[in-house]
């Protein structure tokens, strides 16, 4: 893993140059005043760089992270985001289980929904958000909620398509186990389908941690917000603050990342089975 | 108690809106018997929060205001507080442009989402047609939309780019292109000059006998509204230094300028001297601020209905004056 | 196998076809009229009386429709059952707007969206053209091959699936939205930048899903191979890559909803003037909800095309998978 | 085996335990069909244990899972104890032991072994959590993995893991017994034990056990009947009724009587097997 | 047989087929250590048939998986034709028959047959696609499947499948076979013949054969030596030389000397059989 990060840092340094020499060449060239002479002295030092020299990266990092916990700085903005997507992954969590149960468990059901639910998922959700906001607004339901309700909106299908495949994976011969005990659906469903789409369930659910962040930094761009990641990357790019960008999404990379391992860890303490089994 | 008042304004908070926050801040609403909330908003439309109810009054553009009520939403004009449009079209002074008849043939970056306009009426007013008319088989100007951040377009991927006098230049000159190597054309000065922030609120709020149970009419919660936010204006103009201070206060990141100009002081500074030129022209010069200028209203009309962005005339009700008269005390003329 | 399908719905009655399609058009003449009776008058002139009308009578017509949809879905397939739900739904609407007078800047009657969809369709069209070729298809092309061949390496180089799939994790956890600006200033205001973001966006899922599928090739078989001593690549022709389709055609859905919304959204961060994104943008700025509706609309079956057509190869692609056999 | 609630049994109840009169199964395919089954003609009298030997592929499998109503005939008349296969799985009259394990990975052996009792437990009868633990540990005992309770499936060998299997089907003593080749992955030593065990069993209890086995002396040494099937088309080649004394036991094996009959079988079988004809 | 181009087999090396030496295995778990194999010691000659016998759980799968390098042993040594495991698997010295069928859901039954054929093809040996498919056509024949080529494996019954696994290992032709109980969900007929042709075929070809099964006279009939091994922890009880003469058929297994080596294969089992002491 080190190996692999030196090796892609290597690579970083010259890329970054070759992006930001040609930027900044356009820049002197039409006539910018960057206070620096030549474009490759300026790559490191760009306001607006294609991609941040390390050094640039390091100084923003550290001055946007402190005090961490200030209004202003991003950990802060993220541990809201944070909020608005593990409340909005639990009920796309909840919504998607219901849904794959459903889809599965009737044929009629699916063949009146999916084609919406399916419709619903290429619906932009960037276009669709504010009208929610406002609509969600009239009732009072304010703040991170909305938010919440949008990033669930985006995260729910992944986990309905997965978990119902989940559903229908196991053995046909544990089925008819099943079916000679006369075991209620319920049951079949608890004993057998649920513990069978456990693997299913935990892939999706990686995927639709991924979709929850995006959506609710989508909705905190595109509706009101006093805070979160979303808000920050709003201001910071109508300011032309690059380098506050690649911070931002840094955080907002870590986020997604520690929100994937976490359900890993619980992915491993909920399938003691598998532990072992896999070579 | 203090009646409970939603306000909602176009943008993050910064100087734009230097004269609800004085209002606010100087307890100019709190003397009217209003408990004022500001709300910020991002991409989207006032119109939309004002209209479902989520706010009661806004500020927004005439251009949004009209194409709102043409569609059905019963949206009506209560104060005219910019007399003057701020929007520019930004060149390198390099290129050469120097007359708006040479943009044919060009690339312009514009903002979408309805602030576009000023733009295309500029180029419509020359003669040109541009690439955001789907009717148009060949148009004579590129148009390029993107977010509002000028460096992800200029000076790299267009000739012209869009920005306002309070906001966006300072950005640009923050990049690294002072003033002098900048060619600003500002679209007012061309005869273009579609009015900006003004106040509105809907019909049902002005009809309503009792606003919010607070036993004032909606009439009267307008009328205060408008009174004390125009003596934050007046008072913002006046306290430039001041009125900077208290805007910043109510920023987060949001009022900072960008590259060379990123001190969110030194760019709201700037902003409050742009925007006290829009406030102080027109209607407010003559004393009566706030007031929404009927020549040039009828003009911005004529504007809208000769680029077929207005279908007909709008109706009467789309602008009261009334509201304004009960404010100042003053006869509308 | 005889339960595979029905085994969380066991015991139904179903309902004779014939009384479902009759409550079907009961209630779709019941929503019908509720329609008209709200039809001719200006937003605000609806009078009470009407109104009340109408809405008990969309009530009486979504619960005798949909009572009948749900006999008659249990018989049918295809698409038909969800386009006459969708049928009622959208009557429904149409009554509830009208009797309440909702502005069409608001939220447009199904009536105008249609009108609209027709009289805008060469400029619809045009714009789909750009949004769906240009840039959904071929950045989740691009995406989904660039997913694969990660995946493929991951699971074939040990270390890099402990050295780089973290790091995949990394590029995939950046928000989309996050992510745009930073393409589109590199890439440029045309549709690559758009394609691009596509890309990204469908990589992760798919990423994911194959290494998992890969990952699920049976151990036993792994041996067979192992004892045929091939090559590691024929091994993963032979047993790794059959074993993961299952997975890889979850991925390719999940990939074929997201593509429309990455292009999508990719327009929102700078266009040239062309694209469902910059349509919806920019009507939605002069209020022309009709419009917008219109190219979400197109959006819709957009993907849900492209969904069908990948559902379609999943079929040809593992017919041999258990979930698939035909009760015995 | 006392330390199970009564479950309901088909005993007494005067009619035959199995009843097939023309019974048919096709299946349809892609390649063509396949008959399964023609024809067949038996009853089963309550508390009979009943062998069905045949070659590979001649329809034992096809024909058990007609009993447990996992598939249904395409022609025919079949009944379970005078009632509906339906209705007799409803009852849970049957217990099932597959050809292959179709074990829960999921669940330890234990927890597998407890599986039907889980799933029965507060429908019929009151079994304590206390109570079904002590019959699965004990069911375990008796096919000789006490040792192997918190062990997952993929840690036991072959034949272990078929032996859970058997002690599953057992954990709730159903009336009816179908036994799908449970001995085949079997040394001969615990085979032998094994039949020891089942023969014991069925004689305390009363069941009617369907035992389908390749081994003729099995068969010979388990059954009231033995019923040699031929196959494609599967049919019922003929009958041999088993006339041994009980109790049965290693004399038993070795008496002439016993080499007559499994002679009989074996004659049976080498005429309806058709593995030169359509090998 | 002989239309199998030459696969390299270990006839003629002057070594050993199969040599161990203090063989130990011993799995790690989380419930503890599982000694599957202890310090077993065994030399197999070129062209023998061996067959391993021993009670459910005692170590033969484990024993075959170590040859085969699935597995290495944690202690001990073990050469296949001199060579190390590792390496014999490299050359391709050893055809595999698992306990379980082990079949390519997605493939035919022929393309199941096949699928050696086309992995090897072109690494040592030239075979055409036309050869390789005449060829699998007569393995099908051998295992009296010829009619189900076009099926796929969940078409079949459970021993046609294992017929399928006999067919494929046996399609390359390797100079040494691991059959781990192929022939244990057969009826005695089919097993009676495809015993009789699996010796024709080790004594035309002389490969070296490692046969597990349950079957005592099936073992005895077969082989020239049968190792029987004990349970938990699993190891060598005894080896039975196998002197019957050749040709072996019908009347082999009904010689008083057959009777002779079957019992002492008998005692040898039940003497090393730990059922009731472990169970
Ligand atoms: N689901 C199915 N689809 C098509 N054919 C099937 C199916 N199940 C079984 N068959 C066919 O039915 C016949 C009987 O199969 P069955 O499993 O009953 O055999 P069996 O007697 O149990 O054999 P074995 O002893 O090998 O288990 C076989 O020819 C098989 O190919
Ligand atoms: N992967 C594993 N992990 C832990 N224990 C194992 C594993 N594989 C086998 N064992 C244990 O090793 C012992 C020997 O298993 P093996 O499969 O070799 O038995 P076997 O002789 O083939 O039995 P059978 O005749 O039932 O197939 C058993 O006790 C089993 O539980
Ligand atoms: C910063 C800022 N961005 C967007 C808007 C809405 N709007 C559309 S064009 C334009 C000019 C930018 O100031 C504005 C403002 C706003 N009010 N302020
Ligand atoms: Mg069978
Ligand atoms: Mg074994």
């Amino acid at each position: 893993m080190l190996v692999v990060a030196a090796a892609a840092l290597l690579l970083y340094w010259p890329l970054m140059l070759w992006a930001n020499v040609g930027a900044a060449q356009r820049s002197l060239n039409s006539g910018a005043e960057l206070g620096c002479a030549t474009a490759l002295a300026c790559a490191t030092q760009l306001r607006n760089p294609v991609l941040p020299a390390p050094a640039q990266l390091g100084r923003s990092l550290q001055a946007m992270s402190v005090p961490p916990l200030a209004p202003t700085s991003v950990p802060y903005n993220t541990l809201v985001t944070a909020r608005e997507t593990v409340v909005g992954l639990l009920i796309a969590s909840v919504l998607g289980v219901l849904l794959a149960v459903a889809l599965v468990g009737s044929r009629a059901f699916e063949r009146l929904t999916l084609p919406w639910l399916i419709a619903s998922q290429t619906v932009p959700v960037i276009a669709l958000a504010p009208m929610l906001a406002v609509v969600l607004g009239q009732y009072g339901v304010q703040g991170w909620l909305p938010k919440a309700l949008i990033a669930a909106y985006i995260a729910f299908f992944p986990v309905a398509v997965g978990v119902a495949a989940g559903l229908r994976s196991p053995d046909p011969m544990q089925e008819d186990l099943l079916t000679t005990y006369r075991a209620s659906g319920w049951q079949t469903f608890w004993t057998l389908r649920l513990p069978a789409s456990l693997p299913f369930l935990f892939t999706s659910l990686k995927v639709a941690a991924t979709a929850a962040l995006i959506g609710s930094i989508v909705a905190e761009i595109s509706t009101i917000s006093f805070s979160g990641l979303g808000k920050m990357l709003a201001e910071n790019s109508r300011a032309s603050d690059t380098l506050a960008l690649w911070v931002i999404m840094l955080y907002g990379a870590g986020l997604g990342i520690a929100l994937v391992a976490v359900l890993g860890l619980i992915e491993r303490l909920v399938t003691p089975w598998r532990a072992g089994q896999s070579r | 108690a203090n009646v409970p008042v939603r306000m909602q304004l176009k943008w993050f908070p910064q100087a734009q809106f230097a004269g609800f926050f004085v209002a606010q801040a100087k307890g100019f609403y709190k003397a009217e018997g209003l408990d004022v909330t500001l709300l910020p908003i991002g991409d989207q439309s006032p119109i939309q929060t004002v209209a479902t109810g989520a706010a009661d009054f806004g500020t927004t553009w005439i251009t949004d205001l009209l194409t709102a009520r043409q569609q059905g939403l019963p949206v009506v004009h209560i104060a005219q507080l910019f007399q003057k449009s701020g929007y520019t079209l930004v060149a390198l002074k390099s290129s050469g442009l120097t007359d708006p008849k040479q943009f044919a043939g060009k690339r312009v970056g514009v903002w979408p989402s309805g602030n576009e306009y000023p733009a295309v009426a500029l180029l419509k007013k020359y003669g040109m047609t541009t690439s955001l008319d789907s009717t148009v088989a060949n148009p004579s100007v590129q148009a390029v939309t993107y977010p509002f951040d000028p460096s992800l377009v200029f000076p790299d991927k267009v000739d012209l780019v869009s920005a306002m006098t309070y906001n966006e230049i300072d950005q640009i000159v923050g990049l690294g292109y002072p003033l002098d190597k900048l060619k600003v054309f500002n679209v007012s000065d061309f005869g273009v000059n579609l009015l900006e922030d003004l106040m509105f609120t809907t019909q049902k709020t002005l009809d309503s006998k009792n606003f919010k149970n607070s036993g004032l009419s909606g009439q009267e919660v307008a009328a205060r509204l408008v009174r004390a936010t125009l003596k934050g204006w007046n008072y913002a103009v006046a306290n430039q230094k001041e009125a900077v201070q208290i805007v910043l206060v109510n920023c987060g990141n949001t009022c900072k300028g960008s590259g060379t100009r990123s001190s969110a002081a030194g760019h709201q500074t700037w902003q409050m001297a742009e925007v006290a030129k829009l406030y102080r022209a027109g209607q407010t010069l003559k004393g009566n601020a706030g007031l929404l200028d009927r020549v040039t209203y009828d003009a911005n009309v004529k504007q809208l209905m000769d680029l077929g962005i207005l279908k007909s005339a709008p109706s009467a009700g789309a602008v009261t004056y009334s509201v304004w008269e009960k404010a100042t005390g003053k006869k509308a003329k | 196998m005889a339960s595979r399908t029905v085994a969380l719905g066991r015991g139904r009655t179903g309902r004779l076809p014939g009384r479902g399609w009759l409550a079907l058009a009961l209630g779709a003449a019941l929503l019908l009229a509720a329609v008209w009776n709200v039809w001719s008058f200006p937003l605000d002139g609806v009078p009470p009386g009407r109104k009340a009308t109408s809405l008990a009578l969309i009530v009486l017509g979504l619960a005798g429709g949909i009572s009948g949809l749900a006999a008659l879905a249990r018989r049918m397939t295809g698409l038909v059952p969800a386009l006459l739900a969708a049928l009622l739904t959208l009557l429904a609407v149409e009554g509830l707007l009208r009797a309440y007078g909702v502005p069409p800047g608001l939220i447009p009657t199904p009536t105008r969206v249609a009108t609209a969809l027709y009289t805008s369709r060469s400029v619809l069209l045009g714009d789909a053209r750009v949004t769906f070729v240009q840039e959904a298809l071929l950045g989740y092309l691009a995406g989904v091959g660039a997913g694969i061949v990660v995946a493929l390496a991951a699971v074939r180089f040990p270390f890099l699936e402990r050295g780089a799939l973290p790091y995949a994790g990394l590029f995939a956890s950046i928000p989309i939205v996050a992510l745009a600006p930073v393409i589109v200033k590199a890439f440029g205001l045309e549709w690559p930048s758009k394609a691009i973001i596509v890309a990204i966006t469908v990589f992760f899922p798919v990423v994911v899903n194959v290494v998992r599928g890969l990952q699920s090739a049976s151990p036993l078989l792994l041996d067979l191979m192992q004892t045929y001593a091939v090559t590691p690549a024929a091994s993963f022709r032979l047993v790794r890559v059959p074993s993961a389709l299952p997975f890889l055609f979850n991925a390719l859905k999940i990939g074929a909803t997201l593509a429309l919304i990455g292009a999508i959204v990719g327009e929102f961060f700078g266009t040239t003037g062309q694209g469902l994104g910059f349509r919806i943008q920019i009507e939605a700025g002069r209020f022309n909800l009709d419009i917008v509706w219109a190219a979400i609309v197109i959006a819709s079956v957009l993907g849900i095309a492209f969904y069908g057509v990948i559902s379609w190869l999943e079929m040809r692609f593992t017919s041999w998978h258990a979930s698939r056999r035909q009760p015995g | 085996m006392t330390a199970a609630a009564p479950v309901p049994t088909l005993r007494g109840t005067g009619q035959p335990a199995v009843h097939l009169k023309d019974l048919n199964m096709v299946f349809r395919g892609a390649q063509g069909d396949t008959v399964a089954l023609q024809d067949a003609n038996l009853d089963i009298g309550q508390g009979e244990f009943i062998s069905l030997i045949g070659p590979s592929g001649c329809g034992k499998t096809t024909l058990l899972r007609l009993m447990a109503d996992l598939i249904t005939p395409t022609g025919g008349e079949l009944l379970i104890g005078g009632r509906s296969p339906a209705q007799a799985r409803q009852e849970r009259a049957y217990g099932y032991v597959f050809q292959a394990p179709a074990l829960l990975e999921w669940r330890t052996v234990l927890n597998n072994v407890l599986l039907p009792l889980d799933v029965m437990a507060g429908s019929q009868q009151k079994m304590s959590k206390a109570a079904r633990q002590a019959r699965a540990h004990e069911m375990l005992r008796l096919v000789g993995l006490e040792g192997f309770a918190g062990r997952y499936p993929w840690q036991l060998s072959g034949g272990m893991q078929q032996r859970v299997s058997i002690a599953r089907a057992l954990a709730f003593d159903p009336g009816l017994l179908l036994m799908d080749e449970p001995f085949g992955a079997l040394d001969e030593i615990t085979r032998e034990h094994l039949n020891g065990e089942l023969l014991r069993l069925w004689q305390e209890t009363g069941k009617t056990v369907v035992f389908v086995t390749h081994g003729i002396s099995e068969a010979v040494f388990l059954s009231t009947r033995v019923v040699v099937m031929t196959s494609r088309p599967g049919k019922i080649e003929g009958v041999v009724d088993i006339d041994l004394p009980y109790p049965r036991n290693v004399e038993t094996r070795e008496s002439p009587r016993f080499f007559e009959l499994a002679t009989r079988v074996r004659e049976l079988l080498r005429r309806g097997h058709g593995f030169d004809a359509d090998g």
